[in-house]
C-alpha cells in the first residue's frame, strides 16, 4: 500500500494498466489507454506488445506520444508497417487480443458513440468520428473502455453507434455473427465495471479508494448496477504511482521543449 | 515520369478547381506546403479525402475551398476537435460541407483497393454500426465460399494525390521511410500525383531493398520544399512541433482570429518559409 | 511465442501427417533443410501449397508424402519442368496426386486474405482462362457499385507455413530481407509457423522501420540452419547454387536415380550438412 | 547493317529488343523475354523498367537471370516489394505497358496453353501452369509474345485456354469487359507478326533476313497469313549483336562459376 496520494485519472490509468498481461497485444488509442499501456509494459507486464494504429508494432515509447503516429512510436516500434496493412493483417487478421476505446457517450452495453451528439445530418456537436474504432471493436479479442464518468458520457441512450458493444445486451454480438468477445471492462476515474456475461451490461465490480456508491450512480446517466460483493479497488502501490509519475514527467519535458 | 518544379507550378499544374484530391500522411510527414499552396492559389470547389483530416483540412475548409469531405477520423491529433470543421457542418460556415464519413479500416482498404486497380474493396467491417445507415456507399458483398456478408466500400480514386517524403533521386524516385501510412497506395491509386521533399539526392543506392519507394513513373511532379510537413514532422529531419498543434486549437476557435492567422502565416506566406519554422524542432531529436 | 528448437523438434512438434502445409520462398529462402526433414520423418498425406512448387515438392511428391498440391506454376525454375510431379500427374507414380490450380495472382491474393482473415481473395483475374472450368474454387462475385464481375477465390488458410529467413532475434522476432515473396502472408495466415534461419543476432536494432518483420507472437518455432535454404539463396549470406538447380533436371529424370540420391543427400543426411553445401556459394558475391 | 553472323534466335531476341521503348514498363519471363528486355536496355532505351513477377522494379542486371527471382534482379532494382503487392498494385493495378509471354501451345489469336498437353484430368504431358500468364495477360496494356516456331507450339487449336488472347478472334476482348489490348505481336526465329485490328489474327509483318514464306508456314500449324507488302526485318546492328553476346558471354562466365 502506498503513502503517495493520487488523483482519481491516476487511479483509473492504474487500474486499466493492471488487466493487462504479459502475453496481450494491445491497440492502444491516445490519452488514458496510451498511458495505462505503457504503465502496464513498465511495471508488471515488461513483453506486453502495443500496436498503434499508425502501423507501429511492438513499440516501447520513453515518453507518452502527443499523437498516435509520433515519431518515437516508430522508433521504438520492432518494425512499422503500412495502414492498409495494419487494418487488414494485424487487427482483422485477429492478432489483437485487447482493444482500448474512449468514448464522448457509452451506454450501459457498452455501445460507443464518438461521431456526432444530436442528429447525424444536423449535429448538435460534430465530434473526430469513428476512426479505427468500429473495427477495433469487433476485431479485437476483447475491449477495454476507460472514461471519466458524466451523466453527459454515460448515457441511457446514444445518440449514434458509432462502435458496436452489446447492442440491447444478451446475445446480440453472437447475432450479428460476431466471435469475438467485445467490451468486458470499463475503467473510469470512480470504478472498474465489468459485463455481466448473461446480460451484456457493466456492472460494478470495485470502487476506487475512497468512492461511494451514490457518487458512482450521480455521474452515470443509467440506473447503475454493483456486484453482490463490491470490493474496493486496490490503491496504486509506489511502483505503479513513481511510474506514472515519472512516465508523465518524462513527457512533460519532451513535448514542452520545442 | 516525374517532372521537378517549383511547388507553385506543380500545384497550378496538377491540381484544379473541382477535383478530388487526397492529402495524406498519417500524422508523419503531413503535405502542410503543398495544402497553404493550394489556399494561395484559391483552387476551391474541391473535394478532400483522408484518413484523418487534421490542420491542413481545418484550414482548407475554413477558407471555404471545399465542397465534400471523405474521411474517418476528423480531430486535431492529441489535441481535440477541428474548430473550421465544425463551424462549416453545424453552422454552414462559411460554406455548406458535404460528408462521407467512413471507419479507418474501409478507408484504408478502399485506398489499397483503388491503387490495386479494383472497384471496390472488401472486409469484415461495420458490424453493428450505425455509419452503415448514414452513408450509402457502405454495402456488402456475400462470400460464395462462407457465406459469410463481409462490408463493401467503392475503392478511392482520387485525381491528384499529395504527398510529403523525404527524399526524391534525381531520377524522380521518392523514398518514404518510418510511419509510411497510405501515402504509397494513396499515389498509385490517384490519376496525378504531386510529391513534396525534403532534399533530392543522386540515388538511392544505399537504400534498404524493401524500403518505401515510388519509382519515377508513379510520380507526376516533384518539388523540393524543406520543411514542408511543418508541423507535422519528417523521421529523420525534424520533429512534430506539438506546440503548433497545440496553438491552433485557439486560433481556429474565432473565425476572425483565424482569418489573421491565415494572412499572416499562409496568404503573405511562400514555400520557402517553411525551412526556418523547422530550425527549431531539427536539433531536437 | 517463438520457441528456439533443433530442426527436428520443430517440425515433428508441428508438422503432422495429413496437414496442409505451404513451404513458401519465391525462388529466394526456400526452406530445402526443413523439407528434408519432414521426408526424414516420413510425414505423409500432406497438402502442399505453393505458389512455384519446385525442387522441394518434386521431392516431397517423388517419396509420396503428399496427396494434394494448391499450386500456381510447377517448373524447375531457368531449368524446366518437374519430373517427380510429372510421373504422379501423368502416371500416379508412387501414388496419385490431386490438383488445385491457380494463377500466380489468385494464389498471391489468397494468401494476402488468409493472412487477412477473410475467408475469400476478391481480384480481377482468369478472364477468358480455362482454369476456371476445371476449378471449382474459383468463383465471381459483383460489385455492387460498378456492376463489375470479379474473380474469387477462397483464401489459403495452411496447418503449418514453413520458411527460411535470414534472421531471428534472440527474443524471436524473424527478419526477412530482399526478395520477400508471399512468406509474411503465409505465416501469418497459417495456424502454425515454423521458421529457419541463417543466424540469430542479439536485436535488430539496426534493421530498417519499414523492413519485413515477423513479430515472436507470430511465430510457434525456430531453428537455427545455416545454409537451410541451400541450393535456393539467403540475400547476404550466400548465392544461389544455379548447378544444382540444372542437376535436379537428370536426377529426377529417372525413379532409381532419383531415389538413389535422395537416399544419400536427404535420408542419410542431417540439417547441419547445409552449411558445408554453400561454402562454395558463399563467397560468390 | 552488320557483317556479323547470327542465329535465328538471336534474331528474335533483338527483333524482340526493338519492339521495346524508353518509356514501357515492362513484365518480364524469363528466357527470351529476360535477354530482349536487357538488350533493349543497354542499347536504345536506357531507361525502360523491367519488372519480374518476384517483386524486383526497376532491374537492371548486368547478367541474365536464371530464375524470375535471382539475386542480381534485386541488388539492382529501385525497390523490392512483396509478391501480393506486385500482383494487386503493379500488374491489376493496371501499371505495366507490356508482357511478355511465351508459349508450349500457341493459336493465330494469341492464346496460349502452358498447363497441359491432352485432356486435363488426364495429361499425356503435365506443362507447369500458368504462374503469372493469366492476368499479364489480361492487365498488361500489351501482350508481346516469343516463340520458336513449330507446327507442335503454332497450332490450329489448343489443348487449353491458359491465357486468354483475342478468344475466336474479332470483339472477343471487348465481350468479356477487357480494355487492355492483348496480343499484338508474336516474334519468333523467323518472323515478326502483328496481330490484325479486324479479326485478331497473327499475320506475317516481316521475315528475317533469309527466312522463306515457305519456311514459315511450315512450321506453322495453322493457315498463315501475310501482310500484303511484306518486308524484311532489318538484320541485327553490329551494337545489337555485340550487346546480346556480350551479355550471353557475362551470363555464362556468372552461372558457370559455381
Amino acid at each position: 500500500m502506498t503513502e503517495q496520494s493520487f488523483t482519481p485519472d491516476e487511479m483509473m490509468t492504474i487500474a486499466a494498466a493492471r488487466a493487462l498481461g504479459n502475453d496481450d497485444v494491445c491497440f492502444v488509442g491516445i490519452g488514458a489507454p496510451s498511458a495505462a499501456c505503457n504503465v502496464a509494459r513498465l511495471t508488471h507486464a515488461p513483453d506486453i506488445t502495443l500496436i498503434y494504429e499508425s502501423g507501429t508494432i511492438g513499440t516501447a515509447p520513453d515518453v507518452l506520444p502527443l499523437s498516435i503516429g509520433d515519431g518515437i512510436l516508430c522508433d521504438t516500434a520492432v518494425t512499422t508497417v503500412s495502414v492498409p496493412e495494419m487494418f487488414r493483417y494485424w487487427l482483422q487478421g485477429g492478432r489483437i487480443t485487447i482493444g482500448f476505446l474512449g468514448a464522448a457517450q457509452l451506454d450501459r452495453f457498452g455501445n460507443i458513440n464518438t461521431t456526432v451528439i444530436g442528429d447525424y445530418a444536423k449535429p448538435k456537436t460534430r465530434l473526430p468520428g469513428g476512426g479505427g474504432a468500429p473495427e477495433i471493436a469487433s476485431s479485437c479479442g476483447k475491449i477495454f473502455i476507460t472514461m471519466k464518468q458524466s451523466r453527459r458520457g454515460m448515457v441511457e441512450k446514444i445518440d449514434f453507434v458509432t462502435s458496436f458493444g452489446h447492442g440491447a445486451g444478451g446475445k446480440a454480438r453472437e447475432k450479428l455473427g460476431l466471435t469475438t468477445k467485445g467490451p468486458t471492462l470499463l475503467i473510469t476515474d470512480l470504478a472498474v465495471w465489468k459485463t455481466d456475461p448473461e446480460s451484456g451490461e457493466f456492472v460494478v465490480a470495485s470502487l476506487h479508494p475512497g468512492v461511494t456508491r451514490e457518487q458512482v450512480q450521480e455521474t452515470c446517466g443509467w440506473p447503475a448496477r454493483f456486484n453482490e460483493s463490491v470490493e474496493e479497488t486496490p490503491p496504486p502501490s509506489d511502483l505503479e504511482l513513481t511510474t506514472l509519475h515519472d512516465l508523465k514527467a518524462r513527457t512533460a519535458a519532451a513535448h514542452g521543449k520545442n | 515520369m516525374a517532372v521537378f518544379q517549383s511547388l507553385p507550378q506543380a500545384i497550378s499544374e496538377n491540381l484544379h478547381a473541382g477535383d478530388s484530391v487526397a492529402f495524406e500522411g498519417f500524422t508523419h510527414l503531413i503535405p502542410h506546403a503543398a495544402a497553404h499552396e493550394v489556399i494561395r492559389q484559391g483552387i476551391g470547389g474541391l473535394t478532400l479525402i483522408r484518413m484523418t483530416p487534421d490542420v491542413i483540412y481545418d484550414q482548407l475548409i475554413g477558407m471555404g475551398l471545399v465542397k465534400k469531405l471523405i474521411f474517418s477520423y476528423a480531430g486535431n491529433p492529441g489535441v481535440g476537435l477541428l474548430r473550421r470543421l465544425r463551424d462549416a457542418v453545424e453552422n454552414d460556415w462559411p460554406q455548406p460541407l458535404e460528408l462521407e464519413e467512413h471507419s479507418h479500416a474501409a478507408m484504408a482498404n478502399a485506398y489499397e483497393a483503388g491503387a490495386a486497380g479494383l472497384p471496390l474493396a472488401v472486409f469484415r467491417g461495420y458490424k453493428g454500426a450505425d455509419l452503415a445507415k448514414v452513408n450509402p456507399n457502405i454495402k456488402s458483398v456475400t462470400c460464395p465460399f462462407s457465406g459469410e456478408v463481409l462490408a463493401a466500400v467503392p475503392s478511392l480514386r482520387p485525381d491528384v494525390a499529395v504527398i510529403h517524403a523525404q527524399k526524391a533521386s534525381k531520377r524522380g524516385d521518392v523514398l518514404i521511410e518510418g510511419i509510411v501510412g497510405v501515402q504509397k497506395e494513396a499515389v498509385l491509386a490517384a490519376g496525378r500525383a504531386i510529391v513534396t521533399v525534403e532534399e533530392v539526392v543522386e540515388d538511392f543506392a544505399e537504400v534498404h531493398p524493401n524500403a518505401c519507394v515510388l519509382p519515377h513513373w508513379t510520380v507526376t511532379a516533384i518539388a523540393q520544399v524543406p520543411g514542408g510537413a511543418h508541423p507535422s514532422y519528417a523521421h529523420g529531419y525534424y520533429e512534430r512541433d506539438n506546440q503548433s498543434y497545440l496553438a491552433w486549437d485557439e486560433i481556429a476557435a474565432d473565425r476572425e482570429r483565424f482569418q489573421a492567422w491565415m494572412q499572416d502565416n499562409v496568404i503573405a506566406a511562400t514555400p520557402e518559409d517553411f525551412a526556418a519554422r523547422v530550425a527549431k524542432v531539427r536539433a531536437a531529436k
